[in-house]
């Protein structure tokens, strides 16, 4: 037994494998108040409300793996959604299909400003990304305030969100694999995801091997961009209407979930399916203290408390100099 | 003298390595203990274990006959054991005072008292022979001469009973040199028990009382100094004769010589730091950078590797200008440069990666199609680079961090073979590696040479530029002050060299 | 300084309609307009908001008070109540006449209307208003407000039990405590068998939607929804839950106002009340009253704007072509505001 | 001696480029202010300013040890309601209940320091979930807005004194002096420098590093809840808002930033994080003296806060090694 915790402890599937028993010890104490946190009905829906906060942890954590970390989400998630069916007003029926991949690049433009604060203005990303999510919001008052933009969902981006077009899956989990299927390729299989890596534990080794640190950053940040855009969409199409500050759920989540996964928030160390995992144990977290009444006060404490719990069950860091 | 410090049996090991096993050691007040051995000898583990910085895995500490353990740096130093450490310990941020007084700082009302303070700081850097350095300084705007003066004041300040210093003066300019010989026989005199580390020969031989050799973690011998001579006593460092360390030259080649070289440099320079530096290398051969630490050297290599900016002057290749504005195109085929950064942590490796994503970290574009890795043939390659260089690591999948420091070394070389670069660049590849990793790497490098790569070989160790470079361009203060080549390079000639002879009265 | 504390009746009781008969009413010294009136806002980043805004801009510009107001200075300090009240005392500073303000935390300004009243000054809290009796206030009842909604559902399920849904707001703020304390008096009056069922909705249409949608899914079954805020969200759970359309009472946004006219056929029963935007106007309005001199009542109950099954109706109370984020009702005609949904949010802006 | 000045120079030049920064964003302010250079218009600055300042200060000290506590705004939070409880009643109770809160923050600051330093946790991701459970306890002590403060205490901290000068300053000051200085004047600060630093060479050289992490959090926690306290003197009241406690912990990694103070730790100094936080604050009070179009503020705000942490970006003009830039 402790021969296998041990194993277990050195191995880096730990957190993968610590979070999913948690996750499945929820749903056994969730099980307890009622049976229906058990049925497929609810699981599903669990699963088709996480891929929002997966696509969002998919770019958290290509940042995290740079060793940076996105303060921008909650704005640039708004970004995607009232920039998407805005683009559906202004460009009629073309714009219905156009909506989408706008209001993706929309946040894709922000991503690369945040990309060049960081990687070549070489501002600590904590702080660029702090104030882009305020020019964010800026620019989203003025657009909203002073244009009146159209914020209806779109039939696509409806159907997207809600629908359930391949046996009974919903569309935004499809979506969610498709973008994590991906994102695992991008990670293991290409020289980019090596680079991501490699600037992650070291950017000066990295760059020292001749990659060009500073374009992969970039790139980072505009993905993260567009997967925070991408949220947004989808949301606008699960609510059928973008909507201010409709992205401030996302921000602390996103990062507990990347981290609860096993990603190192100093960088270089995560894998991608740990925040798979991540992300569904912090969207059940969440529902079952909401279903189960728990009042705020104490769901912000078992959210904290849990957190701490699970890193230091994952080990202590390495001291310094040894 | 009865011993004021013994260490009786201790033992450590890092991962696979041996870095001390049941070693022995003692230092008497009034004495001069230095401490010889190659490198990875196991000296800065022992003085580590001295000054609580590492814990041996066995052992006994005796500290004027008590058993003593000291699990964290302030007790060593609460016990009077003052120690200069290889990797300087100083804070960069900080002024040269708050350094020197950093663990015991005079206090008033129970805040610092910077008047007080800087009187110390004064009276240290005076003691160390060091008035010249300013006391408000920050550390990080001195020269690396400079912070090792400021490291001897450190440890001066601490009025300790016992001082350390291990190779404390492989940075100094030669007259800080002198001083410090002076400043350490008036300690010795005060009754000090003072601990030596240093590849010079003539340091031991002017300063030492006695000396301890250490071989591979083991202790060899502890004579009195000049009981031994100097052959006797590298014999017991290296345990074999010194000409077997390297592979045999190649006799100068008349071809070679017309060849167009490799690498061109004409009069590169660089901010205050290289002046009018020009060298030519051909295919085929090794040529070595010279000198003491920090005359340029590093500088040199980056500047061909497209790290600084504003370099001026012009390199050529094959008689083509080239231009490497960064490490990415430096690399690139048709330049083709490598460079092995002497801090295979911080530079060369990303510790926490596993063994076969750093082998192909720099080659990943030979190895992938459209940006994707192809796995089969990544594997294949890195396979390949294991076999050739003999990489001991139990699993391809392991981080690199686990493996000994030879073999880390050994994958830092190993990531730019794959590259299959014309020129390579090596800043102090053997430092820190074992004797036998060493001669594989001094085999592996004219191997190299004579597939047809030059050779840039940058050393702090002048046996290794005698015995592995063809020629030897020892650099003073930014510039190629002399090249030394055939019977001209002795070690005579490159200690003269490096410390600028007839210059040094300048100083 | 401050107002004198005098018996009423007040200036035009149609439109500052007193709270209750024990309301006490003011009059401030008169003063010579035109005046110079503030706006200290906070959070700007919703659409409340910035309708709350550009009905202010509207409303100043109208005829009736233009003629009344010199200057029109609109301030967004941001969340942070500290801020706000340094906003505040800049005006006060700054010499204007009337501030109109929606707090921050309402309980964190008695200092600064201490400080208002002492340099003569008519400070006029709207929508998140102040447990005090010592300043004007405009506001809509919240307590009433979630009362008035209890007693809807329970009016609608005949059989007074089963499982009641109640959506509530931003934890920690008065105006969520005070609806949620309304509704619970009325549903669980003696005589009503209800299980509620509580869940935190932020008065945010995404978070809403998620907290209604895991409900359904572990309960499977209500028999009435009460949401404060976020209400478009809630329904549209409960839509794609393909849960049996059950009687919903909610707030005044657009969106979810059409949805009650698109599913009543399918059994959507619903009820419409929620605090305005144009609260902003009524307290303008108040605030140049109060500085002309008239009488006037110290809290000002504007009248909950509700539309209830089968009432809607299109271009009036909800407005088809406007966005869901859209906020119904805006004109008050006891008081003469009458500025037209289309003339805040419409899409070719002439007043910006 | 000379030479004595230029390098105390050196060492304060980002301080000194913040309080400049300051002065300068403060007079245009000033200028254009319709009334200028009162003593209310002071005191409200002051009022506004000085808590932010105190939680930068606070944010100052792990960062300077190139940690960061992402908890300080939810300590203010909970200093503030708990204070919102307690300070209330006599005098004596009032003195008593401050010592409670200021105790309160405190071991919140120490809690954080005990996970960083014995559950060897990283910072950043141990004071956002601790963050978190401060948020729910706050919102245990104050389900909604509420409580009181003792009123003499309150009135005479917001007010001026009588020579004119903001109490609040004063406030400012005397933690200025009473915590920051002997903070940095002591062996246990200088050890936090070193530390953000170099860690290893601080560990080497005998530095204590556990036990400084400890008093740095400690002391962080401490600070917030000053400025938590001070809160509850400006607003009379408690309230356990997860925006405010938000805004305040961004906007203290922001004042920190453009004090001068380097998110890698090592050098810096709260001083500089004080006049950074008053630069913050000023670029908010800018929009009542420019005639900005309401919707338009936040973004005009935005992008002044970008412009300015921006700032910093000048010195990569002087970098000749590009190796550099990777420190
Ligand atoms: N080698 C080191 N490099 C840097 N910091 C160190 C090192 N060793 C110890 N420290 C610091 O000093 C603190 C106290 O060290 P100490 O050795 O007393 O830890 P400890 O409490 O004994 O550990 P454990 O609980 O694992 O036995 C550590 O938490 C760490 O921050
Ligand atoms: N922190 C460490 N982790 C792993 N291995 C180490 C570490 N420190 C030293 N070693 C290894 O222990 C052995 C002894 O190293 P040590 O530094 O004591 O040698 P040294 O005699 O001081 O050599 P040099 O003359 O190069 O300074 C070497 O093989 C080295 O690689
Ligand atoms: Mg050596
Ligand atoms: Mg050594």
């Amino acid at each position: 037994m402790t021969a296998l915790a041990l194993r277990l402890r050195r191995s880096r599937h730990l957190p993968v494998v610590a979070a999913a028993a948690c996750t499945l010890g929820l749903l056994l104490v969730g099980s307890l108040y009622s049976r229906n946190f058990l049925s497929a009905d609810y699981l599903l829906l669990q699963l088709q409300i996480a891929s929002f906060l997966g696509l969002v942890a998919t770019g958290a954590m290509l940042v995290i793996l740079l060793g940076g970390i996105d303060l921008s989400v909650p704005w640039l998630v708004t970004v995607g959604g009232v920039m998407s069916a805005a683009a559906a007003g202004w460009w009629g029926p073309a714009g219905e299909w156009l909506a989408i991949p706008f209001g993706i690049l929309c946040g894709c433009l922000f991503g690369i400003v945040n990309g060049i604060g960081v990687a070549y203005l070489r501002v600590p990303s904590m702080i660029f990304t702090l104030g882009i999510n305020a020019v964010a919001q800026g620019l989203i008052v003025v657009q909203t305030g002073g244009f009146a933009p159209q914020d209806r969902a779109t039939p696509a981006m409806h159907l997207l969100a809600t629908g359930r077009s391949l046996l009974g899956i919903p569309n935004p989990l499809l979506v969610w694999i498709v973008v994590g299927a991906c994102t695992l390729f991008l990670l293991h299989r290409t020289t980019l995801g090596r680079a991501i890596y490699g600037v992650g534990n070291s950017e000066r080794a990295a760059y020292l091997s001749g990659v060009d640190t500073r374009r992969v950053t970039l790139l980072c940040f505009a993905i993260a961009g567009a997967c925070s855009a991408a949220a947004g969409v989808l949301l606008t199409g699960y609510s059928t209407k973008a909507y201010q500050a409709m992205g401030d759920a996302y921000q602390l989540p996103a990062i507990a979930a990347v981290v609860l996964g096993g990603t190192h928030i100093l960088g270089g160390r995560g894998s991608y399916v740990g925040t798979v995992v991540g992300v569904i144990l912090i969207t059940l977290l969440q529902s079952i203290l909401s279903v189960m009444q728990i009042p705020e006060m104490g769901r912000q404490v078992i959210y904290g408390a849990v957190i701490i719990a699970m890193l230091l069950m994952y080990g202590r860091g390495r001291r310094h100099s040894q | 003298m009865d011993p004021v410090l013994e260490l009786v049996d201790v033992s450590k090991r890092y991962g696979g390595v041996r870095a001390l096993d049941r070693a022995q050691f003692a230092c008497a007040p009034g004495r001069i203990h230095a401490l010889l051995g190659e490198n990875g000898a196991g000296k800065s583990t022992l003085i580590k274990i001295m000054a609580g910085v590492v814990q041996p895995d066995e052992g006994r500490i005796v500290l004027e006959g008590t058993d003593r353990r000291f699990v964290h740096p302030q007790h060593a130093v609460a016990a009077g054991i003052a120690c200069i450490f290889q990797e300087l310990s100083l804070m960069p941020h900080l002024s040269v005072a708050d350094n020197i007084c950093i663990t015991n700082p005079p206090t008033r009302l129970g805040l610092i008292d910077r008047r007080a303070q800087r009187r110390v700081a004064e009276a240290a850097l005076a003691r160390a022979g060091a008035q010249d350095i300013h006391p408000l300084a920050p550390v990080d705007s001195l020269s690396l001469s400079r912070r090792q003066m400021v490291e001897i004041a450190k440890a001066l300040s601490r009025q300790p009973k016992i001082l350390i210093l291990d190779e404390a003066t492989s940075a100094l300019t030669a007259a800080d040199v002198q001083r410090v010989y002076g400043l350490l026989k008036r300690l010795r005199d005060e009754g000090l028990a003072i601990v030596y580390i240093s590849h010079r020969m003539n340091e031991i031989a002017e300063l030492a009382d006695e000396c301890s050799v250490f071989r591979n973690g083991r202790h060899v011998a502890t004579f009195a100094a000049g009981s031994q001579s100097d052959a006797q006593t590298v014999e017991m460092m290296i345990g074999r004769d010194i000409a077997h360390a390297f592979p045999p030259k190649p006799p100068p080649r008349a071809a070679a010589e017309t060849a167009p070289p490799a690498l061109d440099v004409r009069g590169l320079s660089w901010g205050g730091r290289l002046h009018d530096i020009r060298l030519a290398v051909r295919p085929g051969e090794i040529v070595g950078l010279g000198g003491l630490d920090g005359q340029g050297q590093r500088e040199f290599f980056l500047a061909l590797f497209g790290v600084l900016r504003g370099v001026a002057g012009e390199v050529r290749q094959g008689g083509d200008p080239v231009s490497a504005g960064s490490p990415r195109q430096a690399k690139r085929r048709g330049i083709g440069i490598a460079l092995v950064p002497e801090d295979r942590k911080t530079d060369g490796l990303m510790l926490p990666m596993s063994v076969r994503d750093n082998l192909s970290f720099a080659a990943l574009d030979r190895l992938s199609r459209a940006g994707v890795v192809i796995a089969s043939v990544e594997a294949e390659a890195t396979a390949a680079m294991v076999r050739r260089l003999s990489i001991k690591a139990p699993e391809l999948g392991d981080p690199v961090a686990t493996l000994s420091g030879g073999n880390q070394q050994k994958v830092v070389i190993a990531k730019w073979l794959m590259n299959a670069p014309r020129i390579v660049l090596l800043s102090d590849p053997t430092r820190g590696i074992d004797v036998g990793t060493k001669q594989e790497i001094y085999v592996l490098l004219r191997r190299l040479a004579e597939e047809g790569a030059a050779v840039l070989l940058y050393s702090t160790d002048y046996a290794e530029l005698i015995g592995c470079c063809d020629r030897v361009a020892v650099f003073f203060d930014g510039r190629i002050l002399r090249w030394l080549a055939g019977a001209e390079l002795t070690e005579h000639a490159l200690v003269a060299s490096a410390l600028n002879l007839t210059a040094e009265t300048l100083h | 300084a401050g107002p004198a504390v005098v018996s009423g009746p007040g200036e035009n009781p149609a439109c500052f309609k007193p709270w209750d008969a024990s309301t006490k009413y003011f009059q401030w010294p008169a003063k010579k307009g035109p005046y110079r009136i503030a706006l200290a806002n906070g959070f700007v980043g919703n659409t409340w908001r910035i309708q709350m805004i550009k009905m202010a801009k509207a409303y100043a510009a109208t005829p009736e008070m233009k003629s009344q107001i010199k200057e029109f200075k609109i301030v967004s300090t941001g969340t942070d109540v500290a801020a706000q009240i340094a906003a505040m005392d800049n005006f006060i500073n700054s010499g204007y006449d009337a501030i109109v303000t929606i707090a921050v935390n309402p309980t964190a300004f008695a200092p600064v209307i201490k400080r208002a009243n002492a340099a003569g000054i008519v400070v006029v809290p709207f929508d998140n208003v102040l447990d005090s009796t010592e300043v004007m206030m405009v506001n809509e009842d919240q307590t009433a407000m979630g009362a008035q909604s209890g007693e809807w559902l329970v009016k609608n399920i005949p059989s007074k039990s089963g499982r009641l849904l109640e959506v509530r707001g931003v934890p920690g703020n008065s105006v969520d405590r005070d609806r949620h304390l309304g509704f619970r008096k009325v549903v669980e009056a003696p005589g009503n068998k209800f299980e509620v069922v509580e869940v935190v909705g932020n008065w945010d249409d995404g978070t809403a939607q998620k907290a209604v949608a895991d409900a359904v899914a572990v309960h499977k079954n209500f028999d009435g929804m009460y949401t404060q805020g976020g209400s478009t969200g809630s329904v549209r759970a409960l839509i794609d839950a393909k849960h049996k359309m059950i009687p919903v009472a909610g707030e005044a946004e657009n969106g979810f106002r059409k949805l009650c006219v698109e599913r009543a056929k399918d059994g959507l029963l619903c009820t419409s009340l929620g605090q305005s935007p144009g609260l902003v106007a009524i307290s303008m309005k108040a605030a140049v009253a109060a500085l002309q001199g008239k009488v006037m009542p110290q809290l000002i109950s504007v009248p909950i704007p509700t539309a209830t099954h089968p009432d809607f109706k299109a271009g009036e109370n909800y407005f088809p072509d406007l966005s869901d984020n859209f906020f119904t009702t805006n004109d008050f005609p006891p008081c003469g505001v009458t500025l037209k949904a289309t003339d805040i949010m419409s899409k070719d802006e002439k007043n910006n | 001696m000379r030479e004595d000045w230029r390098f105390r120079l050196r060492e304060q030049r980002a301080c000194w480029t913040a309080a400049a920064l300051f002065v300068l964003i403060f007079a245009l302010y000033i200028g254009k202010h319709q009334t200028g250079w009162t003593v209310p218009v002071l005191t409200t600055a002051a009022n506004k300013g000085v808590l932010l300042a105190i939680v930068a200060m606070a944010q100052t000290l792990p960062v300077l040890t190139s940690g960061i506590d992402l908890s300080v705004g939810m300590v203010f939070v909970l200093a503030n309601c708990l204070a919102s409880h307690l300070v209330v009643g006599t005098p004596l109770q009032a003195a008593a209940g401050v010592l409670v809160v200021l105790a309160t923050g405190a071991l919140c600051g120490w809690i954080n320091g005990a996970i960083i330093v014995y559950g060897r946790l990283q910072p950043i991701i141990t004071t956002l979930a601790t963050g978190a459970v401060y948020f729910g306890l706050a919102l245990g002590l104050r389900p909604v807005p509420g409580g009181d403060v003792h009123a003499g205490l309150a009135d005479a901290l917001t007010g001026a004194l009588p020579g004119g000068v903001p109490a609040m300053l004063v406030v400012l000051l005397a933690v200025v002096l009473g915590v920051w200085v002997p903070f940095r004047r002591s062996a246990v600060g200088r050890s936090a420098l070193a530390i953000g630093s170099a860690e290893a060479a601080a560990y080497m050289s005998g530095v204590n590093i556990g036990r400084t992490r400890l008093v740095t959090y400690t002391l962080a926690g401490l600070l917030a809840s000053i400025g938590g306290l001070l809160l509850t003197f400006v607003t009379y009241s408690g309230e356990a808002s997860a925006a405010i406690g938000g805004v305040y912990t961004l906007n203290s990694i922001a004042a920190v930033v453009i004090g001068g103070t380097s998110l890698a730790g090592g050098a810096g100094s709260a001083i500089g994080s004080v006049f950074g936080a008053l630069v913050l604050r000023t670029i908010g009070d800018l929009l009542f003296v420019f005639d900005l179009e309401p919707l338009w503020q936040p973004l005009f705000q935005g992008v002044i806060l970008l412009a300015a942490v921006s700032l910093g970006a000048l010195r990569l003009l002087k970098v000749d090694n590009r190796l550099d830039l990777f420190k």
